[in-house]
């Protein structure tokens, strides 16, 4: 019997304490931030939405091979060295390779900062923009290359005439060097034999 | 059937009142949706601290339902596996129309980072459903939350409710275009 | 108790079936036994008094290759000694029975190794999928996995 | 309001109809996308029948693709409340294979970091205990002053949820100047909130009748499931990772281990279980502050590494204590720069299968708790 | 019976002046359920430290409104495995159930719907007719949890009712009347006189204080159990039984629930005004009383009631469902029947 009392009296009591408790709170100040006017503070590291400058880019891919969800998709080409233009990276350091494609697929990215980490210009970057939210998925890839496709199509063109350059070059090299070894052969055929064991050797 | 279906008959003429009609409609379904929380996985984690008192959801007149009959809006919020999607479209049938759907973070999306070699997850919820907002992010900041939710009433207010009015403003726009 | 101790204590038990200790520092070491006796070894260790495992932390299934393998991590709650046995079994006919009974932990453990790597455990009282659904085809963790292209007429690659 | 005890029934010989329900994939209460196929005699559970895998995200298919730093972002995703504990018996794994010794700054970082991502975790799990009760209001307090912990985690790391911070060999980066003053800040404000949840909510009276005496744990029962954590604490086992097997540097710290003791019930009932949580959070502030005491201010965050980290071929299991219990990574490396296997053994996962064990007999509305107490994260249950 | 409406001297003619006074209550109770909505939900806010609807209107004060035009909106479903008429039928009836009360609950001395002489015993027939509503929808909607709803939430009404009716039949014996109105001219004169202190009389009436106060607070509790809110709120606990009996319904039919759930709260707590808190009296005697502030008075301790409901409703945890019978019958029930026992007597000596 005396539980029992006691048992109503501590249900009966602790009713009370809480709703003292709630009712201080009623009248606290609220914490809420109300969004879309105040803003909540967002440290400058926070790891939002990726940034590319493309100035910076010097398209060296480390940012896609560390990406573990390989939501980066970068294309390189390479500077013509008689292009006219020579250009440079914002640091200062030569241009060794234009970045035609360097695509980010928001939906996929998992915002790790693995890409930050790598990048060795710190070309890529998280922002702390987040509001980003869209009607339609496609607008969540983002294309970052500052590069017009005309620009591009001349690139790929320059690029191409220079490696047929560079090949025939290279197949005349490689003519003229074999013509060379065959003389030398030759000439040792004609020396005759230790040669062979060099071959073996290497 | 609701009053929405019947107003849905084609109208003689749209005039002042019928357009200020709908925009008090839409104001309603705009500024209180009811959601029913599709909480899967880590995005459920900042939806429910997107709930909680520093942001707050409830100030656009949100409120919870268990019970996708009165519901207004899905929120899915996580990676979708296979074993779940036949669910999700159970749920989704069983919401009354007019429904919404907000899809919340990577995973959601578009399989996020399990895209690749998730052999068990479903590669996008608007693979099974139609997604109306698509939030990015993987967890998205709960303000990020709130900017989709923000995006998604300014779609439902947008809305053109009577057939009528609709057609009219596809013909406007033709002789607009043209 | 360490390792070689556990060791030496079941080789004098049971003989043949403890095949070997493989030590490697900083890794861990182990005791690969034999797949047929690894019940009653269990049990010894987990009953007899000195060895008393009566935790099984974990349970992993492996795929070498050709064969497949069930790892036990051991531990003992009153001596605080580890030890971690492995098994060996050819992948067309993996069949390891069950510690279900020791522990009853191993329950769960089991069915995910049955899930996912495709080892059989004999004496289970419902060796059943466990994370994939009841309907799916192939041990997904396997080596020569390949995704399926439909499930229940949803496109499973991107 | 009376004494409840566990509801004995010869079920052989009553014949009634039993009702199969079904609670989730999609429940209010599940805590995320458990499936429970319940079988009710009225209002009593008579078998309970966990269907896991909602959320099978393939970990640890995905974990064999990628190289070992890359493994972190994944492992954050698994039991997404607690990823600072998460990474932390991973990056210990391979750090011990490759013989590293992380500098003295960074361990203690690490230990600050683990602790207040534990007491966020056992926020939660009250707070969502207390929801399943129907107190709503408790659970906004806590997830307000979850929000001081995790603003900490996002100045330091960038992220609020999945913070891929530890990494092999040290921290993705050094933490804000004012760190020590902040953290100091939120271990008042966390003693604070507890004090008043206690009253509000802990011994309230209709709070402890709904919870004590019911879902009992016995303490062999729950070492041969292997449970761990509040679980097993909570059935009165004094064994915590962080004293029996110190790992990292928690042997420096005085601290306790609160344990069940049923002093309102029966010990290793769910109200036993949760003021373990309450009483954590606690031991938690204290080894802050002492870390925040010893930490030097001084000092590299990050080891020189190989390029390519390629741990020495064997195989590793190293645990450690989660909030939820302790979380251990069996790794296989097979010399190259991407493991062969990594399988964890998550805590939820273990801790969950002792459900059916524990739920027979009470009402319906009794595994709703006896669920919440236990604290699963599906991401780690299904991984 | 003699007239007190104030309608009646209005409008002549009795058809329109009876019309009138239906629609009142009615206009009356849609103005206060909206007015319930938004103060449940700026009431859970402000305890949790959030500041609740913001966006809609000022201080997001046009929330309800906006909520009423969207569910006016929304599709309605009648499940397929559904009994129809049945399904249909449920909302109204849990409705009709709670605008009925209305009939008799004097607002003013001048505004009585209908002043029938046994307006207690009314207000207790008409509001069980919601639990005909609740087991209508919960078994209609063919859905185990509705059913589960249901069957709980008729177990817990029909068990609340016995304690709550104690309460209220000891105010009867103080009053010596079943009339509403009575009950109310027996406690005019200030606060004292209320039938929390015992109703009119001399300073003997002391000794009843306590009984009264328990007896209050017992109508109170079962008050809060028969409108299904927290901490019985177990027929629609959301952790255990997603929505409770009414998880199938939508739209306009989910509304009526709503509506006749917040109605309910407000007749529960016009009760409990009207037997111990002196109905539309003033506090200070003959200070501002009068036809004017008679409806202050009562519509704003009405009103305190409601605001108590809710406030008890953000702050408990949910009782479980044979704890609520424990609490129902072990623990009222024998104290209604005492302080009951003890107001007989102190009426008999007296």
């Amino acid at each position: 019997m005396l539980e029992y009392i006691k048992n109503v009296w501590l249900g009966f009591w602790t009713v009370i304490v809480g709703m003292k408790i709630t009712f201080t709170h009623l009248f606290e100040k609220k914490v809420t931030v109300q969004y879309p006017d105040d803003r909540y503070p967002i440290p400058p590291n926070a790891r939002n939405k990726l940034h590319l400058e493309p100035t910076l880019c010097n398209g060296c891919t480390s940012c896609a091979r560390i990406c573990p969800v390989n939501c980066i998709k970068v294309e390189t080409l390479r500077v013509v060295p008689d292009d006219p233009e020579q250009p440079m990276i914002a640091d200062g350091t030569k241009r060794k390779l234009w970045v035609p494609v360097y695509d980010i697929d928001f939906a996929k990215c998992c915002f790790c900062g693995l890409c930050t980490t790598v990048c060795p210009t710190f070309a890529i970057k998280h922002t702390v923009e987040f509001e980003y939210s869209t009607y339609s998925r496609d607008d969540l890839y983002v294309r970052f290359s500052d590069m017009s496709p005309e620009k591009v199509a001349e690139k790929k063109k320059m690029l191409e005439e220079f490696q047929a350059k560079e090949k025939a070059a290279k197949a005349e090299a490689a003519r003229k060097a074999a013509e060379e070894k065959s003389k030398a052969e030759a000439q040792a055929k004609a020396e005759s034999s230790p040669v062979t064991e060099s071959k073996e050797s290497n | 059937m609701g009053l929405l279906n019947k107003l849905n008959q084609p109208y003689e003429a749209g005039g002042i009142i019928l357009g200020t009609f709908e925009d008090i409609l839409n104001w309603g379904r705009a500024r209180s949706d009811w959601y029913l929380h599709f909480g899967l996985a880590c995005c459920a984690i900042e939806f429910m601290a997107m709930n909680a008192s520093h942001f707050d959801f409830m100030r656009f007149g949100t409120i919870p339902r268990a019970t996708p009959r009165q519901a207004d809006f899905i929120m899915i919020t996580g990676t979708v596996t296979l074993k779940m999607a036949e669910r999700i479209k159970k749920l989704w049938e069983q919401m009354a129309e007019p429904k919404y759907c907000i899809s919340v973070g990577s995973c959601a999306n578009c399989g996020g980072p399990y895209w690749e070699h998730g052999y068990h997850v479903l590669k996008g919820v608007d693979r099974i459903i139609p997604v109306h907002v698509y939030v990015p992010g993987c967890p998205p900041r709960p303000e990020a939350f709130q900017d989709g939710m923000i995006k998604l009433q300014k779609m439902i207010k947008e809305e053109a409710i009577f057939r009528k009015r609709k057609k009219l403003e596809e013909e406007t726009k033709i002789e607009l275009s043209a | 108790m360490t390792i070689n101790e556990i060791y030496e204590q079941l080789k004098e038990e049971y003989g043949d079936s403890i095949i070997e200790l493989i030590e490697n520092p900083p890794c861990d070491s182990s005791i690969i036994v034999k797949a047929e006796s690894i019940f009653d070894i269990c049990h010894t260790l987990r009953d007899k008094p000195g060895f008393e495992f009566d935790y099984l932390m974990c349970l992993s299934g492996l795929d070498l290759g050709e064969n497949l393998s069930a790892v036990y991590h051991l531990y003992s709650m009153k001596h605080s000694h580890k030890v971690v046995l492995k098994t060996i079994v050819p992948k067309d006919n993996p069949k390891i029975p069950s510690v279900e009974k020791i522990w009853r932990t191993a329950d769960w453990h089991e069915r995910e190794a049955y899930d996912l790597i495709g080892i059989i455990f004999e004496g289970h009282h419902n060796l059943i999928r466990i994370l994939c659904p009841y309907d799916w085809e192939g041990y997904p963790l396997r080596k020569d996995y390949k995704e399926p292209e439909y499930y229940h007429e949803m496109k499973v690659p991107y | 309001m009376g004494e409840k005890k566990r509801i004995e029934l010869d079920y052989s010989k009553i014949e009634s109809d039993r009702m199969r329900l079904n609670v989730g994939p999609q429940h209010p209460s599940t805590h995320g996308v458990l499936r429970l196929e319940v079988e009710l005699d009225g209002e009593i559970v008579t078998e309970v029948v966990p269907h896991i895998g909602y959320l099978h995200r393939c970990f640890e298919k995905h974990a064999e693709k990628m190289t070992y730093p890359q493994v972190i972002p994944y492992i954050d995703r698994m039991d997404y409340v607690t990823s600072m504990n998460n990474e932390l018996p991973y990056v210990m794994a391979i750090e011990k294979m490759l013989g590293i010794e992380v500098p003295e700054k960074v361990q203690y970082i690490r230990v600050i970091m683990c602790e207040l991502n534990r007491i966020a975790s056992h926020q939660i799990a009250v707070a969502t205990f207390g929801l399943d009760a129907g107190a709503f209001t408790p659970f906004l307090y806590f997830f307000r002053d979850r929000e001081y912990i995790l603003a900490i985690f996002e100045k330091a790391s960038g992220a609020r949820l999945l913070f891929n911070y530890f990494w092999i060999g040290g921290l993705a980066a050094d933490v804000h100047p004012t760190f020590k003053e902040d953290v100091l800040a939120i271990v008042k404000q966390v003693r604070k909130t507890n004090k008043e949840i206690e009253d509000l909510l802990i011994y309230n009276k209709i709070f402890i009748e709904r919870t004590a005496n019911v879902g009992i744990l016995p303490p062999d029962v729950a070492i041969n499931y292997a449970c761990s954590g509040p679980v097993l604490r909570g059935s009165g086992v004094k064994f915590d990772l962080r004293k029996n097997e110190p790992y990292s540097i928690y042997d420096r710290f005085d601290f306790d281990i609160p344990v069940g003791m049923g002093e309102v019930g029966t010990v290793g009932d769910c109200w036993d279980r949760n003021i373990v949580r309450m009483r954590e959070m606690e031991q938690s502030c204290r080894i802050i502050e002492q870390a925040i005491e010893q930490m030097p201010n001084e000092g590299d965050v990050q080891e020189k590494l190989p390029k390519k980290i390629k741990p020495p071929k064997g195989d590793i299991y190293m645990r450690a204590e989660n909030p939820k219990g302790d979380l251990g990574f069996y790794i296989v490396s097979n010399g190259t720069d991407k493991p062969e296997r990594v399988k964890a053994r998550g805590t939820s996962f273990v801790n969950l299968s002792v459900l059916p064990e524990i739920s027979k007999g009470y009402m319906f509305a009794d595994l709703i708790l006896i669920l919440g107490s236990i604290d699963i994260v599906l991401g780690e249950v299904d991984r | 019976m003699e007239t007190t409406n104030f309608v009646y001297n209005l409008i002549p003619n009795e058809t329109i002046a009876i019309i009138v006074i239906s629609v009142i209550p009615l206009i009356f109770l849609i103005v206060y359920a909206l007015l319930a909505i938004l103060g449940e939900l700026k009431i859970s806010a402000w305890i949790q430290e959030r500041l609740g609807p913001m966006r809609t209107g000022p201080w997001g004060i046009l929330q309800p409104i906006a909520e009423v035009v969207k569910l006016i909106q929304k599709e309605d479903l009648t499940p397929d495995s559904a009994n129809k008429p049945l399904f249909n039928l449920a909302p109204y009836i849990i409705f009709m159930g709670a605008y009925a009360s209305f009939a008799v609950i004097p607002f003013s001395r001048y505004f009585v719907p209908s002043g029938i002489n046994i307006g207690l015993f009314y207000i207790f027939a008409v509001g069980s007719i919601a639990v005909i509503g609740i087991v209508m929808g919960g078994w209609a909607s063919n859905n185990k949890y509705s059913l589960l709803g249901a069957m709980r939430s008729v177990a817990q009404i029909i068990s609340y009712e016995i304690p709550g009716a104690m309460a209220i039949l000891s105010v009867a014996v103080l009053a010596s009347s079943l009339d509403l109105e009575k009950i109310n001219i027996a406690q005019e004169g200030g606060i004292w006189n209320w039938f929390i202190f015992g109703g009119q009389g001399s300073w003997s009436k002391i000794w009843v204080f306590p009984f009264t106060l328990v007896l209050s607070l017992i109508y109170l509790v079962a008050s809060l159990a028969e409108t299904n809110r927290t901490p019985f709120d177990i027929p629609e606990g959301e952790s255990e039984l997603v929505a409770g009996y009414h998880t199938e319904y939508s739209g306009m039919k989910f509304a009526m629930f709503f509506f006749a759930e917040y109605a309910n709260m407000f007749v529960v707590a016009a009760v409990l005004t009207i037997t111990f808190f002196g109905g539309w009296n003033s506090p200070f005697g003959n200070f501002m009383q009068g036809p004017g502030w008679d409806v202050f008075w009562f519509i704003s301790k009405a009103f305190f009631f409601v605001i108590l409901q809710i406030w008890l409703r953000w702050t408990l945890p949910r009782l479980r469902v044979d704890q609520l019978m424990y609490v129902g019958w072990k623990v009222l029930l024998p104290f209604s029947f005492i302080c009951f026992l003890f107001i007989s007597l102190f009426k008999m000596i007296n």
